[in-house]
């Protein structure tokens, strides 16, 4: 893969398409921004993490690249539900899976739907796009 | 299209093959291609005389400052200055500006004095008057333009009061194309005694500009945006003021006379620039500059002219395809976008297919919130483009839009 | 002399014939001679990738941009800086001195603060703090040196007092060859909580500059003066500084985002670097190292220690010559005057026997009217210079005290 | 001519060697100072110039390079007894003398001694030190 295109995978065309958890979140404990000047793509996170640290939900709102839109959704499908903790290690698997060439995690298949950006790293200006909800996300959680 | 157009096979760069496809160019406005004999003129320099400029009695030393100067004398003829003290070399458009900023802030504008710039200018010629706002508390206005992209002369007329000083402004806009008509700007600027300060990096690979006919007191352009090398640029300044400004860099061979209690400073243009210059860039820059001339400015015009006409007509026939800036005269550039394909997506599938097109604010973020766009498809023309080049575009524009469709 | 050393035969100009002489390049302080590699890799870029940094999706862009960062991990290697957040490319020393300066003025030094350099530095790091000092009401200092041209520590540590709060000095004198003891100088500055700069122009292409073992604060250095391009050099930072000071020039590239109202800088590096910046020059500079790296520094100091050596044992016959500078550890470099012989004359006439050396004040004169001459004549040594060489000099000198005589 | 050697004609090196007009002039009208940094030359020049406008006497002072010396010593032998009018005639020639490939004053027997300088235009570097002294009395007395 190193044609564009293969960089457009359906999952990826279908979150762009139709984000999921698209909105905003009345309940939030966390409002981050996640903006990328450069690209023009802007995006507003809402977290609702309660007492424990756990991810019980999640939005985003604002306009962006179909690679960063569908990274957002894809990742608030991943974290919801999830600790603090794990969603901070799925930032260092998901990293990881964006920028290095044959990752361990790009064959595992713990990933799931994550596995779409594996070939990302191909794409040395189109990593930010993908990475770019994350870093806000990881910012807020690590300060946490 | 043109017969007095360069062959294609000058530029050793459209020789290479992008993921199998000949590459088309159509990002000239962030850098041209280099011709072949620019290329050479770094390398002979490197190969041959290398030598240091100015202090030498050597013949390696003899050669390589003949070779600068003689430069600057190319460049002074480029741009119709009336003595090479005129020229002074920089590092590019952005660093002229920086350092005429520098200068300037050196006692010639005082608090109070206000800078005038308009809406569609490149960073390069905000963010500097910027730190003049906020480190000498000079004012800072902004001349809007119209929803097509043109400068509103009207509101710019009524921006320049008596304590406007400086005037500066693209003759080309980067962003959108917009040709901006600097002739009657610096006129107006000079009724109410104010200085001018051309922005020329996209105008001068396609426009002649002639700084005794234009009256403009300051020019800045970079060198590899017309054909030449990186790290190379030129400050154009008038003579009377060059001479009044302080210098905004100093050390060697800037200077006359150094002891630790004081330092006379050499004459122009030695006064502007200090250190060893980029010696490789200015002889390549004469070397871009030689090139252009084989080249009539006309025909460039028409040539680029007719492919933006071209390029407006069939783009203008893609659903969803809106331009961004349809201003009265436009030159080089037309920026556009599409419902549903965001430019960077589309700039990555373009990359397919060996077309490198730019997809981004274009260093013109006020310009581009003024259309209130975040970033826009954007491409650009120089010589070596062809009708063909606008044939591929459409061609790969349907097949992206397809897989976002 | 040493078989790690390159063949001659790297260097192009070599090949020149000066006067039907074969080229003899004596003044390397002055620039170096340019290896082949590093002339390829500048002609590769422009004929092959030529495309802009930073902002593109296109492959020639991706390649310009990852052959532009690599080249910052190179000359973050080479000079054993943690991260390429602390690697800023510059125009060369002057640029990066005068870069640091303006950021510097910007807040971090006020009035009534001291500079402290030392009585051998080059213009490039004695002018542009004057600059501060007339503009910013700072106090410069200058620790002076023996005459045989070695710093004086003692005066130096007396001038350390609190209100110092940068010391800036070269680690090898481009005027007569001094090393000086920048470890002990930079620890002495340390322990009144000083900055350090390091002006390393001359010494990089020599000996080996270690950062994070000097614990230096900043360091700079020029790619044409270490086998590199013309326009380029490199300013090295501590991060945890670099992100305290303020940009000193604004444009493209070095912003996050900018309105009219307010700009949001870049991160390290970007925020030191605006607009285009002189790719082709990194990619050479990059080239250059990796020739450097090539030929271990141990080498070259034998190979340039034979040379000063050899050097000052032939000049000392010949009579009515008179070294300028004889400190305790000197490198690559030899400094003298002839009784009689005006260095330009000899200048002259040397090069009529294709020798080329420096004749002048070589940008100290600060140093000159410490020696209380108005100039010297300047032998300086690189790893393409042989025995045979200095040979030539000698004999060309006789016949040169013969004319005058 | 493009050996330096050549450069180094026997009058100009006996007028280095032995300038003439040297030391200071008591009685001066000008009092000039002649200063080229890069090289490090250094002359004070002295004139005597009467209410005629008449160059009475000249003299100079100071150090520099042969080349610089020599045209100093030659320039004031060349200007003693002439009106400030013909002085300045004689730099106009001597400027193009030094600077100008194939100058007719190359060609000019009136040039006299000064036609030595006739090859330093193939020594860029070394126009300056020629021309030193002459920049600094016609700076002097064009202004008078
Ligand atoms: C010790 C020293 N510092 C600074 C410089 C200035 O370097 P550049 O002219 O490359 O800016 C030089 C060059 O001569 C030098 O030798
Ligand atoms: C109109 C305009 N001004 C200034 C610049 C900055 O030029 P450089 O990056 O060469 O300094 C550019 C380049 O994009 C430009 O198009």
């Amino acid at each position: 893969m190193t044609q564009a295109a293969d960089l457009y995978q359906d999952i990826i065309l279908h979150h762009s398409r139709a984000p999921r958890h698209f909105g905003q979140l009345e309940q939030h404990s966390h409002h981050i921004k996640a903006d990328n000047p450069l690209c023009g793509d802007s995006y507003e996170l809402f977290l609702q993490i309660d007492d424990q640290g756990i991810i019980r939900n999640a939005t985003f709102q604002g306009a962006g690249c179909a690679i960063s839109k569908a990274s957002t959704s894809l990742m608030l499908d991943a974290i919801i539900g999830k600790s603090i903790q794990e969603a901070e290690e799925l930032f260092i698997h998901f990293q990881r899976l964006v920028k290095e060439p044959g990752s361990p995690e790009s064959q595992d298949e713990s990933m799931g739907k994550l596995a779409a950006f594996s070939g990302v790293w191909k794409f040395p200006s189109r990593v930010k796009c993908a990475i770019l909800s994350w870093h806000a996300m990881h910012d807020v959680l690590h300060h946490n | 299209m043109n017969t007095t157009l360069p062959a294609k096979h000058v530029f050793p760069a459209l020789q290479q093959k992008i993921k199998g496809h000949n590459l088309i160019w159509l990002d000239s406005a962030s850098t041209t291609l280099k011709p072949q004999p620019v290329i050479d003129a770094v390398y002979q320099y490197y190969a041959q005389c290398s030598a240091n400029v100015h202090r030498s009695v050597h013949t390696p030393g003899e050669e390589a400052t003949a070779a600068y100067e003689g430069s600057r004398e190319t460049a002074r003829q480029f741009l119709h200055a009336k003595s090479t003290t005129e020229i002074i070399f920089t590092a590019g458009t952005t660093d002229g500006i920086n350092l005429l900023a520098t200068s300037l802030s050196r006692g010639m504008l005082q608090a109070g004095d206000a800078i005038l710039i308009t809406q569609l200018e490149h960073h390069a010629n905000i963010v500097p008057w910027q730190m003049l706002r906020d480190h000498h508390g000079i004012e800072l206005r902004v001349a809007p333009i119209s929803d097509k992209g043109d400068i509103d002369l009207e509101a710019f007329q009524a921006m320049l009061t008596p304590n406007v000083k400086l005037v500066a402004f693209s003759a080309l806009s980067n962003a959108i194309g917009t040709v901006l008509p600097i002739k009657e700007m610096i006129q107006m600027a000079h009724r109410i005694g104010a200085w001018t300060l051309i922005d020329a990096a996209q105008a001068v690979a396609t426009m002649p500009m002639d700084v005794q006919e234009l009256d403009c007191d300051f020019l800045v352009c970079s060198g590899h945006k017309m054909f030449g090398p990186t790290g190379i640029g030129i400050l154009y300044g008038r003579e009377t003021l060059l001479e009044k400004l302080p210098p905004a860099r100093t050390g060697g061979d800037m200077i006359k006379s150094v002891t630790f209690e004081k330092t006379t400073f050499n004459d122009l243009p030695a006064k502007f620039e200090a250190g060893t210059p980029n010696i490789a860039g200015a002889i390549g820059l004469a070397a871009a500059i030689n090139f252009l001339a084989t080249v009539p400015f006309h025909d460039i015009q028409k040539h680029e002219s007719a492919l933006v006409a071209s390029a407006q007509e069939k783009l203008a026939e893609i659903p969803g395809l809106r331009f961004i800036g349809t201003p009265r005269q436009q030159m080089a550039i037309v920026s556009f976008l599409i419902d549903n394909v965001h430019p960077h997506d589309a700039g990555s599938l373009f990359d397919d297919d060996g077309i490198a097109i730019r997809a981004g604010h274009h260093c013109a973020q006020p310009l581009m919130q003024h259309f209130q766009v975040p970033a826009t498809i954007r491409l650009s023309f120089s010589l070596y483009n062809e009708e063909n080049d606008i044939i591929k575009v459409v061609d790969s524009m349907k097949r992206i839009i397809e897989v976002f469709a």
